[in-house]
């Protein structure tokens, strides 16, 4: 099937940015309204082209649209191009929808910023590379959307740049990205060298005669780039620091969107890791290190900001795990992709709602008691904890539940290894999001004399609203009659594996719920009954220490990457000033020694000029006698 | 009469007039020379409009007897890559005047002096693409010292003396050792039925594989010393630094390309077997190029330093892309050198304007630009982006196409090579975190922003690497053929995807 | 018995020397009956309607190829042809430079500083004796590459030095300086004649002939013995190489090159380096071509030592008449690659670099003799500093001469280069091309630096000016320019000319 | 007596001569010693004229003795004027240009 509005839904926010960037200062009054309408309109190109997708039969539902050839040079040939199928309209639906609440909000959170028509274009950028990244129809498209997000994720954490730290927060990200993407280019360079295609049909029919090395090392690329962008270990140092972005910028792309991409390239490229088990293994592997990486993060931190970053890592890592468990899992790590979407997006919102009415303070040791006074934010925020942590019926509780079930069933040591695994972070989730919940609008007000918490503005928290209501009903539509499940069936799915059982669902289900109450309980326990302080205190252990330092990731990368190759870098400008071009300038310097040396024969003495006549002319007859000899 | 005939003499036509009108009139200099510029592209813009992209001969051909004696001739022809590198030239040319409309200020002789010989320069860029003479070829390559070494010495900044001469050593050395091996190839030529220096002619030459060696080895140190290739690159860095802006983007952006050109051009036709032979070596040193010009931007200090580091970078993509020997490794990199010419012509011009306003070039001298000056700011980001590759722009497919490339041949290199696609993200975003973000800086609250006319010179330049960063066919379209055929004139195809051998193998069970 | 044949010669063959030689008694009679006042005006029209009559006879007779002129002591052939007409060219260009008579002291007899010196630079008198001389010098050059027996080679080799000997004392300024270049140019110039002469008595005893042919032909039937063979080959080499100044022969051309006026220096530059060339070709080219597996190593390896010596040097120089003096060393080396070629391509090269250096080295002396301070040149580099602003005419002129000895296409210079080591290579002599392409590499330096100091450099306190050149010097500038800028980019008139002229006759 | 003698004394002479001109500093001895290389030339010249039997060798050492003449006077005017300049015919003297 082909169709001719795939383009609207990149076209319409691309071109909402490229008017606000070019239009200036001249926009600033309707520039907001411009790209929220574009975002809108994209949201609205995506719902129909999901209701003419619900219109055909299962495998018809997918649709192409040629642009143009992009690149064609010899066997490697690229056109610009974009297919619509199941996978993707989660996608689409996810980014303009979550996007354009997001909008919404923005305008009001960031109305009183002065450049905020950029930021604007910046965010309608974003979903424009977002929907090209997931639209794309060969990795080399997907590429495209990849840095494209990669860089309005840059232009958005550092789009209070003037501050020194938060433009390093963005000069890492990048970075932390670039490595990632060097990966997914790998990728598509031994994709094209084994199976001579990047497309993603194309390199799907070629797997099957592929060598299982060449798909293994396609796979771990694949991861690499998914690690970089999704921030999972060990490239997820990056993502607490993005939080110095605008707030609504951390809902939708550190939180909802961009940073689960890596999550849809795995699940995109199910037909490699299908036939590279040991590709999909580390990929298990790196969700589940992943997932408790950041909820003990998430333990420790006071910023709110910073302890919901840490959970997305966390909550990815889920996604990660279950995309790394096969066919299986698949299904079950976008369903979770798509809630936390909602959840997350709702709480992030939440925190910005906090900042907004607290002067932008974001340690949560100057909040307490703030229920009374933003109603409708705690309420929100409240569903999302809920959703997160995995209260039936709210939406976390199918999708996780879900992923630590497959994670049981994935058989053997790696089932049980995953499974505790999965199920322990479940019980850290919920400390810490309760710890959160607690420190923020529970117990005693810890704020300054300053601060005037309020309530956010109707257009803040209607699209709160909107998202708690995504948080609390998404679980249930997904799972119902495994619709989710069977609506990716056509993409994700080929051969159906027997699955092993090591506990059935129920139990399951009983000990996640048993866990999650452990965690929330201790976590009532040690900051709901006792008075939490407004300093962190310092006499605490090692491991909270090691913990709020982000398990020294920073730390780690400083000693290993950063200083060894200043080093490096210092050491090769010195080597090039004095050991290359002192090798020309030597050079030089030679020739000149030798032109002043030689030059001394030069005496100035008649006779010893014709001494040298006479050498010379015994040294002809000398040599021409030799030559003859 | 003759395209590139025509195309050639504008130029020299426009040093003509300005040479005939006094000194003082300055203004009526720059326009002259902007008039005649926009005029040479225009005449290329429209000549290449007449190239029949799909065949591989040389087109535009023109021949005139010059020193029969010696076989030369005034041969011009051009294939696909010639012409995309004299569009390369043309299009920068007017950037280039009017962007430095008050760089000839504080050189030190008149301002109608200054276009006078970038004009000359411009005739001889658009000659050493042309010809199909060896001769000839030789001839602009040599000439083409004496102008830019000019330019930089009487035009630029700093230690511009010293630049000057470091450059023009360098490459008169290059030059004498190419001469060396064209007074081989020509000696060659006598013995086998005539002299000649028709590139067609000598590329059937017989000889022996140490002979060819040697030869090769003449014309490839002249073109790795020209693009430049390490170890030979220390010239560069001197030169941009001192050179006037306009003129380190006429250096790095168009004339570096003759080292490249010739390359696929001279090296690879003329000398197959011995391209063959010292292709691991030339991949090694390409690959060294790509991530020492990167950590060597890394560590600069000064803006123009950096440039000239990052281009030393993107020099080894060129070089690794010519010898990977695969059509996408060539296109790629003929591709690149287009490209390149335009992200860095991009970055040196706003980098020539920020050093302008601030009298410094030194990155730790700036500091929060955004803020003052955003759209001078924007286009050095955006300048910036296109250098490190990102997709979208004009440079990612390029970079990724000579990777691409690469990798079906030489995979270990293209690996080490795609290092070079996080060392740029470092190198471009470190400056541009220093110079851009944070705070103002003292001394940076009053600069003033990009003006009309810098504004009319850096937008076609973005605009360009926006447009062939979705829609390179254009060019690639034109490049592919003759990529095709000069790998094929090597003596290589492209190798085939694994999975074809495996299926083929399996049908063959 | 020995008979007594009586003389036949051709007096319209040798008509060129002749018309030159007549003019040279002319004006030595004009120099003892004219009046001083008078004298230089008709010594300067005697000397150029001379030099021009020459050149005009040597048109006539251009097709001419006869050994049969002076009785086989002389060829009439193309490269005697082309070597006589460079020299005529070149001299008339000296001679224009020569006009300019503030180079020149007035009463060379006069003690430097004494009372009479001033007195005879206040009278205003003008030295005339050069043309003269010039003129004697001229002949003798014109006689050296066309002479093909003994006696004639070794009179010609006097005969032409013996005037320059004494032009390079003539100097006004720093007249020591120059007088010891007279003395050492003298002292050594004979030394090195004796060398010679010694050769030709070995030569003379190995082949029991005087005439080139006459050895030609002992050498291919090695009859003889061949010590005396060699003896003489190495010593008539010295002699040669002495006046082409290869290494270690040329330790006079610094100093004399800086001694003497410029005027004559320019003269002595270009005009002997094509007589003393002339001479080796025809030497090495008629004689000893059957004997190259004896001569062509050590040349060769002269050849290469001469090259790098003389740029290496050149680098450390800080006067410009030494460092164009070290230049003409290297060059020299170029040209002996040529020589050592041995094939016609290699003549043809020789005779065209001959030429075209001939003509870049008289352009650039003639720039020197501009570059004045109130003590007459100036020829201290560093004091040149700056020329490119004041006086950017001449500074270009100049760097474009600086860019043909270096090699620089557009230039004659390159095409003589181009052409001399395909010569080279193509008589498979690769390593001479190669170390002939690292040091002309190494002389680009010094070319560069110059051009350097005169356009990038700031000029220094004590400003050094350019005198308005005089009409005759601005020709000679003007026309060195022009036929550089010609023969680098129109070089097939003068190519086909040579190469369908170019056979030594035998 | 055998000719071959009389080129001995003629090398011999010719030697004396050369390493008269790099041993001795005073100008006109050393022109004595050139004129003395020279006339060994010369002898050499006659000496061959009688081993190969023709005259054109003793011809030769006529043209030389004249040339030797005329180098005298050109010599001896130079090395005269430069002796009233510097009051010294030393040789040694005369080296203001080098290097």
């Amino acid at each position: 099937m082909t169709s001719n509005s795939l383009v609207y839904l990149i076209a319409l926010p691309l071109i909402g940015s490229a008017v606000l960037l070019l239009a200036g200062r001249r926009a600033d009054r309707w520039g907001h309204v411009l790209a929220t309408l574009a975002s809108g309109s994209s949201f609205v190109v995506g719902l129909y082209q999901f209701s003419q997708m619900l219109a055909r039969s299962g495998e018809e539902r997918a649709v192409t649209q040629k642009l143009f050839s992009w690149i064609s040079v010899g066997s490697f040939k690229v056109d610009a191009a974009l297919m619509l199928d199941q996978l993707s309209i989660c996608f689409v639906l996810l980014i303009t929808g979550v996007g354009t609440l997001i909008h919404i909000y923005s305008i009001a959170y960031m109305s009183h910023d002065l450049d905020r028509r950029r930021f604007f274009a910046y965010l309608n950028l974003f979903i424009a590379a977002m929907l090209l990244l997931v639209l794309g129809d060969s990795y080399l498209n997907l590429y495209v959307g990849w840095e494209g997000v990669g860089l309005a994720s840059y232009l958005l954490i550092g789009f209070w740049n003037q501050k020194p730290t938060y433009a390093t927060a963005a000069k890492k990200a990048f970075i932390a990205n670039r490595v990632g993407d060097l990966g997914l280019s790998l990728a598509i360079m031994i994709s094209f060298a084994t199976l001579g295609t990047v497309s993603f049909s194309g390199v799907k029919e070629q797997a099957e005669h592929a060598s299982t090395g060449a798909l293994t090392a396609i796979g771990i690329m694949l991861l690499v780039a998914a690690t970089g962008k999704s921030a999972q270990f060990p490239l997820q140092a990056w993502l607490g620091d993005a939080m110095a972005g605008p707030t609504p910028v951390s809902a939708l792309i550190h939180a909802a969107t961009m940073v689960t991409a890596g999550v849809y390239l795995i699940v995109r490229s199910n037909f490699i890791f299908d036939a590279a088990p040991t590709a999909q293994l580390m990929v298990a592997i790196v969700g589940a290190i992943t997932l408790l990486f950041g909820a003990i993060i998430g333990m420790a931190k006071d910023d709110i900001k910073k302890a919901l970053a840490a959970s997305t890592m966390s909550q990815i890592g889920y996604m990660i795990l279950g995309a790394g468990l096969g066919p299986a899992g698949y299904a079950f790590a976008i369903m979770h992709l798509l809630t936390h979407g909602f959840f997350k997006a709702g709480m992030f919102l939440g925190a910005g709602s906090v900042m907004h009415g607290m002067d932008d303070e974001v340690n949560m040791r100057r909040f307490g008691g703030l229920r009374k006074f933003m109603p409708i934010t705690f309420a929100t925020f409240g569903i999302g904890y809920l959703a997160i942590i995995g209260v039936p019926p709210f939406a976390g509780f199918y999708s996780k539940d879900k992923i630590i079930e497959v994670a049981f069933n994935a058989g053997g040591v790696k089932g049980w290894i995953f499974g505790c695994t999965a199920l322990l972070g479940a019980a850290i989730t919920a400390f810490y999001m309760t710890r959160l919940v607690i420190m923020t609008f529970a117990g005693n007000k810890r704020w300054d004399a300053k601060a005037h918490p309020h309530e956010s503005p109707a257009l803040m928290w209607i699209p709160m609203v909107l998202l708690a209501v995504g948080s609390v009903a998404s679980g249930f539509i997904f799972s119902q009659g495994n619709s989710l499940r069977n609506w990716l069936a056509p993409v994700v799915e080929h051969e159906h594996e027997v699955e092993v059982e090591l506990l059935s669902p129920a139990v399951v289900s009983i000990l996640a719920l048993l866990l999650v109450a452990l965690g929330v309980g201790i976590a009532v326990m040690k900051y709901l009954r006792t008075e939490v302080l407004r300093e962190a205190p310092e006499n605490v252990s090692i491991f909270t220490k090691i913990a709020r330092r982000d398990l020294m990731q920073d730390a780690f990368n400083e000693a290993v990457f950063m200083r060894p190759g200043q080093k490096v870098t210092a050491a090769l400008v010195d080597i090039d000033k004095f050991v290359i071009d002192g090798a020309v300038r030597g050079v030089a310097r030679l020739t000149q020694g030798s032109g002043s040396a030689l030059r001394t024969t030069q005496t100035g003495y008649v006779r010893s000029y014709a001494m040298w006549i006479l050498l010379g002319a015994i040294g002809l007859v000398a040599t021409i006698w030799i030559v003859t000899l | 009469m003759n395209w590139l005939i025509i195309l050639g003499l504008i130029p020299l036509a426009g040093a003509f007039v300005l040479s005939a009108l006094p000194a003082a009139s300055e203004l009526l200099a720059k326009r002259i020379a902007l008039v005649t510029t926009l005029a040479v592209a225009g005449v290329a813009i429209a000549m290449a409009t007449q190239f029949q992209r799909d065949n591989v001969d040389p087109q535009f051909v023109q021949s005139y007897s010059w020193i029969p004696t010696f076989g030369i001739n005034f041969a011009v022809g051009i294939d696909g890559i010639a012409l995309v590198l004299i569009l390369l030239s043309s299009l920068l040319a007017p950037v280039v005047v009017l962007a430095g409309w008050n760089e000839a200020a504080g050189g030190r002789w008149s301002v109608k002096t200054f276009y006078i010989l970038i004009l000359i320069l411009q005739t001889m860029i658009i000659g050493v693409f042309s010809a199909s003479d060896v001769f000839l070829f030789y001839v602009f390559f040599e000439a083409m010292l004496i102008p830019v070494y000019f330019l930089i010495g009487g035009y630029g900044t700093g230690a511009r003396a010293a630049a000057a001469v470091k450059f023009l050593l360098y490459s008169l050395f290059g030059g004498l050792l190419m001469l060396a091996a064209i007074i081989g190839l020509y000696v060659l030529s006598g013995e086998q039925g005539g002299h000649t220096f028709d590139i067609a002619a000598l590329s059937n030459l017989q000889m022996s594989s140490t002979t060819e060696n040697l030869l090769f080895l003449g014309f490839f140190i002249a073109f790795a010393i020209k693009a430049p290739v390490w170890p030979f690159h220390t010239w560069l860095p001197d030169a941009a630094d001192s050179a006037a802006p306009g003129t380190s983007v006429l250096l790095l952006g168009v004339l570096d390309k003759v080292g490249t050109f010739g390359m696929i051009k001279y090296c690879l036709v003329l000398f197959p077997n011995a391209s063959k032979t010292f292709t691991p070596l030339i991949i090694t040193l390409a690959v060294i190029s790509i991530i020492y010009g990167a950590m060597l931007a890394i560590g600069q200090k000064d803006f123009k330093r950096l440039i000239a580091f990052t281009s030393i970078s993107h020099f080894g993509f060129i070089t690794l892309g010519i010898f990977a020997m695969t059509t996408q490794g060539q296109s790629g990199a003929t591709l690149y050198m287009f490209n390149h010419g335009f992200s860095t012509a991009a970055l040196f011009l706003v980098a020539g304007w920020m050093a302008a306003r601030r009298g410094s070039s030194t990155i730790s001298d700036f500091g929060g630009l955004q803020r003052v000056t955003p759209i001078m700011a924007w286009s050095f980001f955006f300048a910036g982006m296109s250098s490190l590759a990102l997709p979208g722009l004009s440079s990612f497919v390029s970079e990724f196409l000579v990777l691409v490339g690469t990798y079906t041949r030489y995979p270990v290199a293209a690996i080490i090579a795609a290092f070079g696609i996080v060392l740029a993200a470092l190198y471009i975003l470190i400056p541009i975190q220093r110079a851009l973000h944070g705070p103002t800086t003292p001394g940076n609250e009053s600069l003033s922003d990009l003006n009309l006319r810098e504004k009319i010179a850096i937008a076609p330049v973005l605009a360009v690497i926006l447009v062939l960063g979705f829609y390179p066919s254009p060019l690639l379209n034109v490049i592919n053929p003759a990529a095709q055929h000069s790998i094929s004139q090597a003596g290589f195809s492209d190798p085939l995807p694994t999975i074809e051998t495996h299926s083929t193998a399996k049908v063959g069970e | 018995m020995v008979s007594f044949d009586i003389p036949q010669l051709s007096y319209f063959l040798l008509g060129p020397i002749l018309i030159v030689l007549c003019g040279a008694v002319l004006a030595v009679v004009v120099e003892a009956f004219l009046s001083s006042r008078t004298r230089p005006k008709v010594q300067l029209g005697i000397t150029l309607v001379t030099l021009v009559a020459a050149l005009v006879q040597l048109w006539r007779i251009r097709g001419a190829t006869t050994m049969d002129a002076a009785m086989g002591s002389v060829a009439i052939d193309g490269p005697a042809i082309l070597f006589q007409g460079s020299i005529l060219i070149m001299a008339l260009l000296g001679v224009f430079l020569i006009a300019d008579q503030q180079h020149f002291t007035v009463v060379a007899s006069t003690l430097p500083g004494s009372s009479e010196e001033r007195e005879s630079l206040q009278s205003g008198e003008q030295m005339t004796e050069v043309y003269p001389l010039t003129l004697f010098a001229v002949a003798g050059m014109m006689l050296f590459p066309i002479a093909t027996d003994l006696i004639t080679l070794f009179v010609a080799l006097e005969v032409l030095s013996l005037p320059l000997y004494l032009m390079a004392g003539l100097s006004r300024h720093r007249r020591l300086l120059s007088q010891e270049a007279a003395l050492k140019y003298f002292l050594l110039g004979a030394f090195s004649s004796t060398f010679f002469l010694f050769g030709s008595s070995f030569l003379y005893g190995y082949s029991g002939s005087v005439s080139l042919s006459g050895i030609q032909a002992a050498v291919s039937s090695s009859s003889g013995n061949s010590v005396f063979l060699f003896i003489g080959i190495a010593f008539v080499s010295v002699g040669l190489l002495f006046k082409v100044g290869a290494v270690p022969f040329h330790a006079w051309v610094p100093d004399v090159y800086q001694g003497a006026p410029t005027p004559v220096t320019a003269f002595m530059a270009a005009a002997t380096k094509v007589a003393a060339f002339g001479a080796m070709l025809r030497i090495f080219y008629t004689a000893f071509d059957n004997a190259y597996w004896e001569w062509r190593p050590v040349i060769t390896t002269i050849a290469i030592i001469t090259m790098l010596f003389g740029s290496f040097v050149a680098i450390a120089q800080r006067d410009v008449k030494r460092m164009l003096a070290y230049s003409s060393i290297a060059h020299a080396g170029f040209l002996l690659s040529g020589v050592i070629a041995l094939n016609k391509a290699g003549l043809e090269a020789t005779i065209f670099y001959l030429f075209a250096y001939g003509i870049v080295t008289i352009g650039a002396f003639a720039v020197v003799t501009l570059v004045r301070d109130s003590q007459g040149e100036v020829t201290d580099i560093n004091r040149w500093a700056g020329l490119g602003k004041r006086s950017p005419m001449v500074a270009t002129a100049f760097s474009l001469f600086l860019l043909a000895f270096a090699g620089i296409p557009l230039t004659s210079g390159f095409i003589g280069k181009f052409s001399i080591f395909s010569a080279a290579y193509e008589s498979g002599n690769t390593l001479l091309v190669i170390v002939g392409v690292l040091s002309s590499a190494i002389a680009a330096y010094f070319y560069i630096r110059v051009i350097v100091l005169m356009f990038f450099t700031n000029p220094s306190e004590d400003a050094t000016s350019v005198v308005i050149p005089s009409f005759l010097t601005s020709a000679t500038i003007i026309s060195a320019f022009v036929i550089t800028l010609f023969l680098g980019v129109f070089p097939s008139p003068f190519l086909n000319f040579i190469s369908s002229t170019a056979t030594f006759i035998r | 007596m055998n000719p071959a003698n009389y080129l001995y004394v003629s090398v011999l002479l010719f030697v004396i001569g050369a390493i008269g001109v790099v041993v001795r500093r005073n100008a006109i001895v050393v022109f004595m010693c050139i004129e003395l290389m020279l006339n060994a030339s010369n002898l050499a010249f006659v000496t061959f004229a009688r081993i190969n039997g023709n005259l054109d060798g003793q011809v030769i050492a006529f043209f030389t003795m004249v040339v030797a003449a005329c180098e005298v006077v050109i010599g001896l005017a130079i090395i005269v004027t430069i002796y009233r300049t510097r009051r010294s015919a030393s040789v040694d003297d005369a080296n203001l240009l080098k290097r």
